[in-house]
């Protein structure tokens, strides 16, 4: 079970958290100018990387905020957290 | 008139003692306040005759016009205020007026979750079989507020005093939790 | 003393396949020596005569997803197309012993997927009835019915979330999942294809849109064309055409008991609390976990997720309370959107893939290794992968599986 | 015959413990297993192995053991246990076993629970290294756990009888444990294995606490407890298993580590035999040698495998008369059952014991476990930790170490580094022992196998698997460790390979002609030792198993004998049965009642969100598919909410109740679902929107109160509300009060009849449904459940999420192509809209059906096929009836459907087969009750 860090609440049992896949995945500015295959994108494709992925987490049984992580999917060490809208910062794996 | 949650456990609970003195604390004011403005939640704080928690996971008290208050940190932009019974219409009208025009919202919330306190020297012992925060008093020292899973069900969790713990529980899981804490204290009764 | 029953399982055969060097180019490179990549290959050489045909495994044959399955095989899907690709497969699961030569253990103890609640109930019944009108043997028994075809269940109306009934396949079971791959590598090996391990595929090279290559960590292997079957390092390898899909890795845990004396005569599974379980045929119980909910490549799981399964299980099966496990694994599952699986050519002439299968792999190895070996001759899907192709992403044709197999499988 | 010595060991002689095995009686003492116990009454013969049925005794004292499965009868069955790992109590009554154990099918009364620990330093193994790390982290003042498997510390020191710093090695154990349990932030576990190690320092590890003490055993005390610890940094001192070495015949009962032999002489005073053959590839063997010729046991002979004896070691057997023979081998055994003789070279020397050691393999399995990498270190001939991690420290001979002065300072370095990386800085320093040990374990021969007839030379005992087997298949072409595991079984029982796993991998590499460092061992995986499954369960059974969610008014509908639905976690009254009355029969009835006069139900699962902020009209817009902002305030809307797919994921009312504030209501089951949803997109998407969302679900008490005379009752509890249609509109709400009590009360209808949903704080719920049934008495109020509830909106072809949806379903699909903006110009899901499935004519949409035969009831999940006759399968299938239900108010069956094309094929007859037969229906619209919708108004 990981320990994840939550940027507020600090250190706590992933079984508090809720996974929500990749981040920086924004959602369209004009989804009506957007061809099927470019809105198929946006719903169903999503980086699927072995190694750091920046990735999003919401601590649910505790602050109920969303943050972003970046994790490697091989080991499952989380390298970094920051807060939403914060950039991705620099991790070596 | 008014039953509270956990109205059907009082005997219960108050069966736990010597191993905890188990209480519920019905009918609370509780008002859930959103804001991040420094500026309103100082003024909200002025209020209240309390400051403010400003530190994560933590929770503040003081008294003032409506008595004793204490404010929760639930999040970084998310309070829980609570008093005595019946300010809750007063209290929430009192905020909204510090709140004024700036971004936030206030909420009677004080149905949602009822309290319960737990005295005695074993408290954080019982809670370790649920709760996988570090109830440790170097840890989670007097003034710790922190909102986590006890079992399978979420609480709110105050250490309100050395062998003092203080649990909000939402009103429905309320029984789960009360039936939970009396198994655990099964074996503390048990062998003490 | 006797020996117990169970105890004596087939031996496996004198000789299963030579190591040979890869060559320097094959008509079919089947990427992913796993149950797919292997059964493919065979059905290539069996009934397309294709047998220049090198299947390429970066660790050991068949240790990925295929060594690490509950090994449940049924085929009560829903949807019309799934049910077609999983009775397919089922119906030559039913021939492979004798086709294989190799004692697959496939047994038919049936399988129940158990209704917690009134919604479970619609839903069972839908199910049921689609199945029947699609051809498939599927029965909705009542909680009596429950506790005849599986005693130690327990029916009891008082508990948190009562059995309320259960669909029934009563041709679905298990099979012994390292007799099935190494029947398939025997079989395979004997039609001349080459299993080459510990090759690590690292690069497909491309030319005008069309596949010539794969880059190995044991050196450049030309190739008319390439099938990918990675399952949970599709994602990885698809990138290196710049193909992105729409599936995300998990890890998916399982476990077994010691042995124990015959106590459970079927498969049951239930997606309300989260527990598969049967009884292997040495007498161990092997139960699967729900999928843990991140991405992950490691090959483990979360322990609570495990904790949360012992206590479901126990619900359903007191009698498990002394049971004790033995050992736990996880294995990568690749999850797309709805939880059906994707089989087809790909924008990259050549190049075909198969992935996405979630938890529903293993029971399909016969039946998408035939479809996909026919996919790769023919250029063109078999009619049973047809309607899993990547393009129903963006038509929206899904084909959404989650209520057959949201946790279990 | 009794093989107890006469002194020693750490058992209580003054008492005698009676049990049975194997359905005789025997006598052991308090401090002894059930392994010991038997040994000492000359029991060798435990049970048998799974496939050949040969027999099989105690060959390891300890959890490593591969041979020792009994089955506890009592005080509860208990399947697969070592005999070697049970502690013997009064009353154990236990049999041996074919390697396959039995259930009970009682059920287990024992309590089992879990508990949290933290800790900065964790120490796995309270041998002399995990000691002294364990007291030197201490004495940093670091909160210390240490966890030991076996009932007291000490290790390996509880196998010898050595002397350290000149007095016996457990009073040196006794000091450090005394000052550890006296350290403020220490615990001490023993009869605690560490099972588990996972990623950031989480370790489990079970503590057996009451299964010693057998029938005395408090019912009230959890037998077995997980510990979840969560440590900083580990320092695993986890020692090492002796080997055995492979030869034909080594199978029997009477063979033995000898290590193991020397255990049961010193920590329970059992001699393994009366003539005992020693056979070692190292010099550790020979103090077991000199040991138990000292206690009495006639030593035959000691076989080296070594070219030369070590010359002190031998100058020490000589002293006592014991030959050894330096060169040779053991070649086979001989039996019927337990080992009467063994081969060495063209000796046949009789004996009844054999005790074998081939080296020592250090305990790496948790440290591979959290990921470390392990290292074949060819002199030990065994794996052994590769680098350190950053928070995983390894001392002691699980280092491969075996020199008993350089384990406990690895320990000390290994406690004050730890406590370091944890950021406490060492006290005291812990003095490391001087020991007189004479035999160390170093210089040894690395032996797998000794040739001989393979198809009996058995490298797992458990699974009968021989040498035979793993030649069988590396010559079918298998070269991985783990094929060959798989080819032969090897490693897979009880025991995991503790045993067996490295002779495999020395006699692969062989087989193969490869250097075993570039073999990769099989992976090690968790549970180090068995766990039982109610263990992991925990106290997670039963009542506790998954928590039941009630409402205020919970307690009134179990008064009034409602039986229950569950919905999630919700406990909701299903229906409210009379006396002879089944499903059908009070449920035609609650709605009679309802439609006739006034019905009401607990509404409180409902889930309500309070949507605050200057955006939340914007926010609601993007979330649902029809219009909110434009909401007058005051006033309700009906909304349906999407995915990004486009399909229905719930729907609900919204009622603006000020400019910038807004109360949604979702349904129960996905109450949580749609917090998490808004939350996600507030903060993820569209942070700057002054928006905030709070729960307000379980504030509320939520009453509906429907049908014609709804309203009487209402005036008659809330007399300064204006009721009437004029004052008080469809879709409008007021606050007001109800009973006394403040109240919102919104006028909105899911059942086309004139209905009001009151809501009050929780806490007033039960009284004002009480005073809600006083007043409505005279009308006949008439409580209902979900099923009445699910009727009554059926009949008016109102959908219920996740009954006619199933995530494939669009808002247009459902016939409320009304509820999509079309002004908008977006809002989730929208897009998915334009696609071309959304947008073929044959989609399934939601229709009424009509059996033909009025009083035919269809099935619910039932199919729809077009023909009247059902052609060879697969039959194409049109959709399914979602819903299906008797109706009072119709005065026939009813059902609604989801079916292909179904908007346009309303008056069409379609079939359903159902059992052998086809039902005929009609399609019709979905709504069929009130189509005028004349009723809404009372």
């Amino acid at each position: 079970m990981q320990l994840i860090p939550c940027p507020w609440c600090g250190p706590r049992e992933e079984a508090e958290f809720h996974y929500g896949g990749q981040a920086h995945v924004a959602y369209p500015g004009d989804p009506s100018a957007l061809s099927d295959e470019e809105w198929a994108r946006y719903v169903f494709f999503r980086e699927n990387p072995s190694g750091p992925f920046a990735e999003r987490w919401s601590h649910n049984a505790g602050c109920r905020r969303w943050f972003n992580a970046v994790r490697d999917t091989r080991t499952h060490d989380l390298l970094a957290v920051y807060r939403v809208g914060e950039p991705m910062p620099e991790v070596t794996a | 008139m008014t039953v509270s949650p956990l109205a059907a456990w009082r005997d219960r609970l108050a069966a736990l003692a010597p191993v905890l003195d188990v209480a519920e604390v019905p009918f609370r004011s509780q008002l859930t306040v959103r804001v991040s403005d420094p500026d309103a939640i100082a003024a909200m704080g002025a209020t209240l005759g309390v400051l403010f928690p400003s530190a994560a996971c933590t929770f503040t008290s003081g008294t003032g016009r409506f008595g004793d208050v204490e404010v929760l940190w639930l999040g970084p932009d998310e309070f829980l205020v609570t008093a005595s019974p019946g300010l809750r219409v007063t209290i929430e009208e009192v905020l909204r007026g510090a709140l004024g025009t700036v971004r936030g919202s206030v909420v009677d919330t004080s149905a949602q979750r009822t309290t319960v306190v737990l005295q005695g020297a074993q408290g954080r012992e019982v809670l370790a079989h649920g709760c996988s925060v570090d109830l440790h008093p170097a840890a989670a020292p007097v003034g710790t507020c922190v909102q986590t899973l006890l079992a399978r069900t979420g609480i709110v969790l105050q250490v309100t005093g050395e062998d003092t713990l203080t649990v909000l529980v939402r009103s429905s899981f309320a029984e789960y939790f009360a039936a939970w804490l009396a198994d655990a204290c099964t074996e503390y009764l048990a062998v003490p | 003393m006797t020996s117990p029953p169970g105890a004596h399982l087939p031996e496996h055969p004198d000789f299963l396949w030579d190591n040979p060097e890869p060559k320097s180019s094959y008509d079919v490179v089947v990427v992913g020596g796993g149950g797919h990549g292997i059964a493919t290959a065979y059905y290539l050489a069996k009934v397309h005569g294709i047998t220049n045909v090198a299947v390429l495994e970066k660790g050991w044959l068949a240790g990925g997803n295929m060594a690490r399955n509950t090994t449940i095989i049924r085929s009560n899907y829903l949807w019309d197309e799934s049910s077609g690709i999983y009775e397919h497969s089922l119906k030559l699961w039913e021939g492979l012993e004798d086709d294989l030569g190799y004692p697959i253990l496939f047994d038919q103890r049936g399988v129940l997927n158990l209704a917690h609640s009134l919604q479970d109930v619609r839903d069972s019944v839908r199910r049921v009835n689609a199945n029947r009108l699609n051809g498939i043997d599927a029965e909705w028994v009542d909680p009596a019915g429950v506790k005849e075809i599986c005693p130690i269940v327990n029916t009891s109306p008082d508990v948190r979330h009562p059995v309320l009934g259960a669909t029934y396949q009563p041709r679905a079971g298990i099979a012994k999942h390292d007799y099935v791959a190494w029947g398939y590598a025997r079989a395979a090996h004997a039609l001349g294809v080459d299993l080459i391990q510990n090759c690590e595929v690292t690069g497909l090279e491309t030319v005008q849109g069309r596949i010539t290559a794969v880059e190995t960590s044991r050196g450049r292997i030309a190739a008319g064309k390439v099938a990918l079957c990675a399952a949970g390092h599709s994602s990885v390898l698809a990138k290196m055409v710049g193909l992105r899909l729409p599936i995300a890795s998990h890890p998916l845990q399982a476990l077994v008991s010691e042995l124990l004396e015959p106590v459970h005569p079927t498969v049951v599974m239930s997606n309300a609390v989260h527990v598969y379980v049967s009884q292997a045929h040495k007498g161990e119980l092997v139960m699967g976990a729900g999928i843990d909910s991140y991405n992950g490549y490691g090959q483990r799981g979360s322990f609570h997720i495990i904790e949360q399964q012992m206590a479901a299980a126990l619900e359903l099966f007191p009698v498990f309370a002394r049971a004790h496990l033995l050992r736990t694994w996880a294995g990568i599952v690749d999850v797309s959107p709805d939880a059906s699986p994707i089989v087809g050519l790909t924008p990259v002439g050549g190049l075909y893939l198969n992935c996405g299968w979630g938890t529903g792999g293993f029971k399909a190895t016969p039946g998408v290794g035939d479809c996909f070996a026919h996919t790769i001759a023919h250029d063109k899907p078999h009619p049973f992968n047809e309607p899993f192709t990547l393009e129903r992403f963006t038509t929206g044709a899904l084909v959404d599986e989650h209520g057959a197999a949201a946790v279990a499988h | 015959m009794s093989f107890r010595t006469d002194t020693g060991g750490a058992i209580d002689r003054n008492t005698l413990l009676r049990f049975t095995f194997n359905g005789v009686e025997h006598t052991g003492h308090p401090g002894d297993t059930l392994a010991s116990a038997l040994l000492a009454n000359g029991v060798h013969e435990i049970g048998s192995s799974v496939k050949l049925g040969r027999p099989r005794g105690v060959v390891a004292a300890g959890s490593e053991d591969p041979t020792s499965l009994v089955q506890v009868e009592a005080p509860f069955s208990e399947p697969m246990l070592l005999a070697t790992t049970v502690e013997l109590y009064d009353g154990l009554v236990a049999r041996g076993l074919a390697g396959q154990g039995k259930l009970s099918s009682e059920p287990d009364p024992a309590r089992y629970d879990a508990k949290h620990e933290h800790c900065d330093v964790l120490v796995v193994g309270a041998g002399p290294a995990g000691l002294v790390a364990a007291l030197t982290a201490a004495r940093s003042g670091a909160r210390v756990v240490l966890v030991d498997e076996q009932n007291q510390a000490g290790g390996a020191l509880l196998g010898v009888d050595e002397y350290l710093d000149d007095r016996p090695s457990a009073e040196w154990v006794a000091d450090i444990v005394a000052e550890l349990k006296s350290t403020p932030d220490v615990l001490v576990l023993e009869r605690t294995t560490a099972f588990g190690m996972y990623q950031d320092g989480f370790v489990l590890a079970l503590q057996k606490r009451t299964d010693h003490l057998g029938f005395a055993a408090p019912a009230s005390v959890a037998r077995q407890r997980v510990w979840r610890i969560r440590t900083r940094q580990t320092v695993l001192a986890t020692g090492a298993h002796e080997r055995p070495v492979v030869f034909a015949d080594n199978d029997r009962p009477g063979i033995m580590l000898a290590s193991s032999a020397r255990t049961f002489l010193h920590h329970y005073g059992v001699l393994p035999g009366s003539r005992a053959v020693v056979f070692t590839t190292n010099d550790s063997a020979y103090c077991a040698a000199i040991d138990l010729a000292e206690s009495g046991v006639d030593i035959a002979v000691v076989v080296d495998a070594r070219p030369e004896a070590p010359a002190r070691l031998a100058a020490e057997c000589a002293a006592r008369g014991i030959e050894v023979r330096a060169g040779q081998l053991v070649t086979g055994t001989e039996g019927p059952g337990r080992v009467t003789a063994v081969q060495v070279g063209d000796d046949r020397i009789a004996c009844d014991a054999l005790l074998v050691s081939g080296g020592w393999n250090p305990v790496v399995s948790l440290f591979s476990q959290a990921r470390g990498t392990l290292r074949y270190d060819a002199e030990l001939g065994a794996f052994v930790p590769g680098r350190e991690l950053a928070t995983v420290r390894v001392a002691g001979s699980a280092t491969g170490e075996l020199d008993l002065t350089a384990c406990t300072r690895q320990g000390r370095d290994a406690g004050a580094g730890a406590a370091a990386a944890a950021g406490f800085t060492s006290g005291s320093q812990v003095p490391l022992p001087a020991s007189d040990s004479r035999c160390t374990a170093r210089s040894g021969l690395v032996l797998w196998r000794v040739p001989g007839n393979d198809d009996a030379s058995f490298v797992d005992l458990q699974r009968d698997s021989t040498v035979a087997d793993v030649l069988r298949a590396t010559g079918a072409g298998l070269r991985s460790l783990e094929h060959i595991k798989r080819y032969t079984t090897i490693g897979t029982a009880h025991d995991q390979g503790k045993t067996s796993g490295m002779i495999a991998a020395g006699i692969v590499a062989e087989a193969l002609g490869v250097e075993l460092s570039e073999q990769r061992p099989t992976t090690f995986r968790p549970p180090f030792t068995s766990v039982s499954f109610a263990a992991l369960a925990g106290r997670d059974r039963g009542d506790l198993h998954d928590p039941v969610r009630v409402t205020s008014i919970h307690p009134w509908h179990v008064q009034h004998g409602a039986l229950f639905e569950n919905v999630g976690q919700w406990k909701r009254p299903w229906y409210y049965p009379q006396p002879g009355e089944d499903l059908h029969a009070a449920v035609l009835r609650e709605c009679r009642a309802t439609r006739e006069s006034v019905g009401m139900m607990d509404g409180s699962t409902l889930g309500k969100i309070d949507v605050q902020g200057r955006d939340a009209g914007e926010f609601l817009d993007m979330l649902y598919t029809n219009m909110m902002s434009n909401l007058k305030v005051g006033k309700i809307r009906y909304g349906v909410m999407c995915g990004v797919d486009g399909m229905v994921i719930d729907d609900g009312t919204v009622i603006r109740v000020g400019e910038e504030r807004y109360i949604v209501t979702t349904t129960t089951g996905n109450a949580a679902k749609v917090l998490d949803w808004m939350e996600e997109w507030l903060q993820t998407e569209w942070p700057h929107l002054d928006v905030h969302c709070t729960s307000v679900t379980e504030h509320w008490a939520t009453i509906p109160l429907v049908g014609p005379k709804s309203r009487a009752v209402l005036a008659a509890v809330a007399p300064s509300l204006d009721v009437s249609n004029e004052a008080f509109e469809f879709m409008t709400w007021h606050d007001t009060e109800v009973a006394g009590v403040p109240a919102r009360v919104c006028r909105i209808s899911f059942s086309g009849e004139l209905a009001y949903e009151i809501n009050v704080t929780a806490w007033h719920g039960l009284a004002v449904w009480e005073a809600l049934m006083a007043a409505g008495e005279r009308y006949g109020i008439t409580p209902y459940g979900t099923e009445t509830m699910h009727v009554l909106r059926a009949e008016k072809g109102y959908p219920i999420i996740g009954q006619e949806t199933d995530a494939t379903v669009t808002p247009q699909d459902l016939g409320m192509s009304w509820a999509v903006s079309k002004k908008k110009p977006d809002f989730i899901g929208k897009r998915s809209f334009a696609r071309a499935e959304n947008n073929r004519s044959d989609r399934k949409q939601l229709v009424g059906l009509l059996p033909v035969d009025p009083a035919v009831l269809l099935p619910e999940g039932s199919q729809i096929v077009e023909t009247d006759r059902l052609p060879e399968p697969p039959v194409r299938m049109l959709g399914h009836v979602t819903s299906s239900y008797p109706s009072a108010a119709l005065g026939r069956t009813f059902a609604l459907a989801l079916v292909r094309s179904g908007h346009e094929r309303i008056g069409e007859t379609l079939y359903v087969p159902v059992e052998d037969s086809l039902v005929p229906v009609t399609v019709t619209e979905s709504v069929l009750y009130d189509k005028e919708g004349a009723r809404r108004d009372g």
